[in-house]
């Protein structure tokens, strides 16, 4: 098995299904020529032209309007959003429309759409190249949202989304898309929405992460290892629907849990998990359930000084372990 | 033979130049008729607690029946809003449809029942589901003609709004993706120079919504409303242009409101009886009716006959959406995602 | 003291603010002449004039951002959104803008707009006019969320939230509006965003809900009553900025904790109470933390078996008191 | 004299007709030549890893100082978008707050070095904070101007964005209330064919983006942005139209876009070398130049003094900018909301 970046991944898996149905086409800003910002689409416009690979208008509600009535007559569209900041125009579009066309039409109509878009914090993203969206869409129910977390989920996974027939929510964190390499099986596969993965077995204490925060996670839980804390760190690649019996088989075995997100804390995506495993982990918890998010500020700021002061690293979920670990 | 009969046989029927015959505009006063009549009942049911809510069109279903008449209700699509009843009737719903809706029924092929009454869909007929927020159904319109255009399946579509509604940013943004891929699509503007109470000055700069194409690169029409032959004639230039390839058109009609928006509304709290009464002077119901007397092709006997009959249709049509079960309660857990074939 | 509705504690807000300050102004859908679909603004047009009272054209995103615009050049805007559910496509103007514009600049602009929206479901209110949206806008930092239950709250936190130098989004449930009544003080009063209040005292458990859920809280509170069970209920009032320590003094008593909302449960706001509860009342708690919310579907279905299946009620409620109290 | 000289005594220069003094047009060069300067030292210190990101508007200066002149620097209200270096040095920011910017100091007057480079923002000289979010500033200009109108206090308000902005819903919101209520609010979108990679004939339906100001009911120009003084000439007009009452008024400056979009950006991948090339001769600062000489207000000598000021003030300010301190790492968390006065 090859291995290829983050970003590859995710371009296989548009040239795959988009050869593999025509149905599939793909618009969004500067995905055609340019092959989008981050490289994401590149290649596609000369391989299955103009008709298919849109460059769209710089008007993200009517990108994710348009992709609805595209679905609706039988195209299946990849909606790349730029940043996933600039997803907050189509906000209306994907909670009223998109995630309630099937629910609302009592099945008449459905929206097999995938958005896409690049999240998170890397250097220099500032305030708005680096948020962190997830909490917003995984709370409407209608719409699955998903953040792989590993080349090989990545191309499975984006292959899983365009076959669904309900809109789909695909994040990619963009630290990843360089940085993050790996094996990716042959052929055609699909890495099915839901299930959650151990990423790293331990006993002492779970760790759940996903995104960048896995990453972090897993480092952490290598720093805290030679200290003799033996951390479990859970992916959990798709937020909506959630596999929490993973989370809660891991925790039973544990007894601690720590959840970390990038995104801020205060009714984070993490909250959620939190309150899943406060109350059906009850018994099994042998300390309280702690969270690490970002300090409750609109955003990263720019400056090295100020960027550093709000991104969770390894070493700050190293703390959190060790005091998780300690209570 | 009477003066005005006498005259008819003289200059050929506008109709007749439209390429009209005389059953099409029979047809078309049928649906006007039907629209009107269906539209009173709903308001009887409501005043009667028998419904919630009534959201409903009278003044507008001349155009909506005019423009619609160019459309193949089996190859083109619908996006409507919640005026669109008549234009829904020609389409291919029927009144018990509507009723079904306005009772919330199981049965009801719009939603089941989940949505309020005035939300139409129905993919046999293909009009798209359509939701509260006013304008997001203009992006729509334009994603199912690009699908069209696409997949080359000549289907032209046609997507109706308010004027109100084209304040929003959605129909700017859809109209701008119309004008650069020439797309196949119809953008209808029901002006009735009201969004509830909200005047025509403080909602639409300029006034003129028509005008608001030339900026996108396509014709933009202003039509009277409440003349249905108008109305028939520039939808099916539209229609058309569309089908030869040359993109969207821009339908404004002025129509008058003739009622409150909706049941929920009093209109009398923001306009005056002088306009509420000159707004009814331009019902395209008795326009469209003198029309066809003045041409003889419809007298009092086939007047009454197509009344009869519509109350006839709607009578039965009450009868079987008050006789059609509820949902179950627990069917409401349903269809958020598919559920497999 | 004289009894007022709650609509009616609104609109005399509105009447004292303006008349206090000339800065204040309100704009939205049909709040002129109609004096907004519920009747929150009637009267103003007449007291104060068509430039103060603006009836906007219907576009949202607009309204939010020309009131951003407005507060930064020296007036104070009310922004009536006509139901909460038509915020959405004002999502991108209050999450990146107004939340952001003090933040962002480094405190050189400030943002003291008013959002105020209807939500929440009534009969007949169906999937369109109906939604809870406060979880999405308490995650934002830099906007304040309320929720006033009484119309004594309702008047002084619309007068604190005018008064306040950030933006405030104002949230009104609908069902309120003309079945909640109550004594409104005399003459000019402010009642502080922040802090939370407990409504029934109780021993037993603590069951912590806002809006509408309060007043199903506070009948399951009584219903239960002569069973022997003994519940707290806590009004949490304002969501954003949080006030925990009245709802963990609250937990610390009673040691047992429900929160009730009627938003879809997942990532809804009662997680992040529940999350917070569960990691600093850890101690306190003689069993899980639990949470009512509504149903994983898109939203309120129309037709009334449908509906009923939907709401969380009084006895839903109860039943859920009654579980928690025998854990 | 030279023959040039000779000419230009003959027939009146163009600057003069339009009521600019010498010294006005030097001042104008000055600030064209000063934005571009700093643009072209911006990049320098990008690629020597001194700053993570520039995104600036070399070919935009020109019509942005055309369009700044007739402005109040003290009265009046602009709001930015990220190309508008020349704007903001014309409203009054300097060359180090540009730099401090940049180098995302502690003491930059935009953010505090809490955006990126190019968010600019000055609450002296009414410079609005901007976003990155496309398009979000239109509205708040018609906000400011709104707020002008009903204080009665006479500011003048004028946004900038660029074509590819111009398909977002809030453009066409904001332009739709300011029509509505005739703001006096200045529209500028500086055109230079390209939103990073999306070419015109992509972005803009009819392809002419003056042309949608009428469909509000108010002027819309085109005017070719590298005439500097065409681009004074209509903002001249449509400032006074502003302030007699009249309303705004859309101005599209046609611009050459002469560097790739950001630093981030290889407009090599997706723009022909010709095309590159032809927009090099449309360089507002070489015609302006070209058009000061011809009409002898500018020579040689007074040219390098120009240039040698220029470089004196940007070595400073880089200095100067360079040495100041960057935030602290808890001031992170202030300001989110009003801390008290
Ligand atoms: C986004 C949004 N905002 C507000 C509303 C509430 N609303 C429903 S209809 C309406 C007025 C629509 O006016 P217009 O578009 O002119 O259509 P008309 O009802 O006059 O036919 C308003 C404000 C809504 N449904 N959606
Ligand atoms: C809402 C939003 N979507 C996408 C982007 C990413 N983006 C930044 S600038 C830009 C192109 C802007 O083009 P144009 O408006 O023509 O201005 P220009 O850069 O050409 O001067 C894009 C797509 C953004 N900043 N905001
Ligand atoms: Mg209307
Ligand atoms: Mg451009």
């Amino acid at each position: 098995m090859p291995e290829i970046r983050y970003i590859d991944a995710i371009n296989q898996a548009h040239h795959d299904e988009m050869a593999r149905d025509e149905r599939v086409v793909v618009l969004g800003e500067d995905v055609g020529r340019k092959g989008g910002v981050f490289g994401a689409t590149v290649g596609l416009i000369d391989k299955f032209g103009e008709d298919r690979v849109i460059d769209s208008p710089l008007a993200e509600s009517s990108i994710a309007g348009v992709a609805i009535g595209m679905a609706a007559n039988g195209l299946i569209p990849i909606a790349e959003f730029q940043f996933a900041d600039f997803i907050h125009p189509a906000f209306n579009q994907i909670v009223s429309e998109a995630a309630r066309m099937r629910y609302r039409s009592n099945n008449a109509f459905g929206c097999p759409v995938v958005f896409r878009a690049p999240f998170g914090g890397s250097h220099g993203t500032a305030l708005y190249h680096s948020q962190s969206i997830e909490s917003f869409y995984a709370h409407v129910p209608g719409i699955k949202v998903i953040v792989p977390s590993t080349p090989a989920d990545a191309k499975g996974m984006l292959k899983a989304a365009i076959r669904d027939p309900d809109p789909v929510l695909f994040l990619e964190h963009k630290r990843m898309y360089r940085l993050v390499k790996g094996e990716v099986p042959d052929g055609d596969y699909v890495v099915p929405i839901g299930p959650a993965a151990v990423r790293r077995e331990g006993r002492d204490l779970s760790v759940i992460a996903y995104g960048w925060m896995l990453y972090e996670s897993l480092r952490a839980a290598e720093m805290v290892a030679s200290e003799g804390i033996n951390a479990e760190v859970v992916d959990v690649r798709t937020l909506a629907p959630l596999d929490k019996d993973t989370i809660l088989k891991s925790v039973a075995k544990t007894n601690r849990a720590l959840i970390v997100y990038e995104d801020n804390r205060f009714v984070g995506y993490g909250a959620e998990i939190a309150a899943i495993i406060a109350e059906e982990a009850f018994g099994d918890l042998d300390a309280p359930v702690m969270r690490l998010g970002a300090p409750q500020v609109p955003g990263i700021p720019f400056s090295k000084p100020l960027e550093e002061w709000f991104f969770i690293t390894k070493e700050k979920i190293a703390d959190a372990i060790r005091k998780l670990a300690a209570y | 033979m009477s003066a005005m009969e006498a005259k008819a046989r003289v200059t050929p029927a506008r109709h007749k130049t439209l390429g009209l015959t005389d059953k099409d505009v029979l047809d078309m006063y049928y649906y006007i008729a039907l629209a009107r009549a269906l539209d009173e009942r709903m308001w009887v049911l409501q005043r009667a607690g028998k419904a919630m809510f009534v959201i409903s069109g009278p003044g507008h279903e001349g155009c909506q029946v005019g423009a619609m008449w160019p459309m193949d209700k089996q190859r083109d699509w619908f996006v409507p809003f919640y005026r669109s009843i008549a234009a829904c009737l020609v389409k291919g719903m029927t009144a018990s449809d509507m009723l079904l809706g306005l009772f919330a029924r199981a049965n009801d092929p719009s939603s089941g029942g989940r949505q309020m009454p005035g939300h139409y869909g129905h993919p046999r007929v293909k009009i798209l589901s359509t939701s509260s927020p006013v304008g997001t159904q203009y992006p729509h319109g334009v994603g199912i003609a690009y699908a069209a255009k696409i997949r080359k399946t000549g289907e032209i579509t046609m997507v109706a709004i308010g004027e109100g509604g084209t304040s929003q940013g959605d129909v700017h943004e859809a109209m701008n993706w119309a004008g650069i891929y020439k797309l196949p699509v119809i953008f209808v503007v029901e002006n009735n120079a009201y969004a509830i109470s909200v005047p025509l000055h403080k909602q639409v700069a300029g006034g003129n919504v028509a005008a608001r194409a030339a900026g996108y690169g396509f014709p933009g029409v202003s039509a009277d409303g409440s003349d249905v032959l108008e109305c028939y004639r520039v939808a099916k230039e539209a229609h058309d242009r569309a089908k030869r390839g040359e993109g969207p058109t821009l339908l404004e009609f002025r129509v008058p409101r003739l009622g409150s928006h909706s049941s929920d509304d009093q209109q009398e709290r923001y306009r005056t009886k002088e306009e509420i009464q000159a707004d009814r002077r331009r019902d395209p119901l008795q326009t469209f009716r003198q029309y066809l007397e003045s041409v003889a092709v419809m007298n009092e006997g086939t007047h009454k006959e197509i009344t009869d009959r519509i109350k006839r249709e709607i009578d039965e049509a009450t009868d079987f959406a008050d006789r059609s079960p509820l949902p179950e309660p627990d069917s409401g857990a349903r269809y958020v995602f598919h559920e497999g074939d």
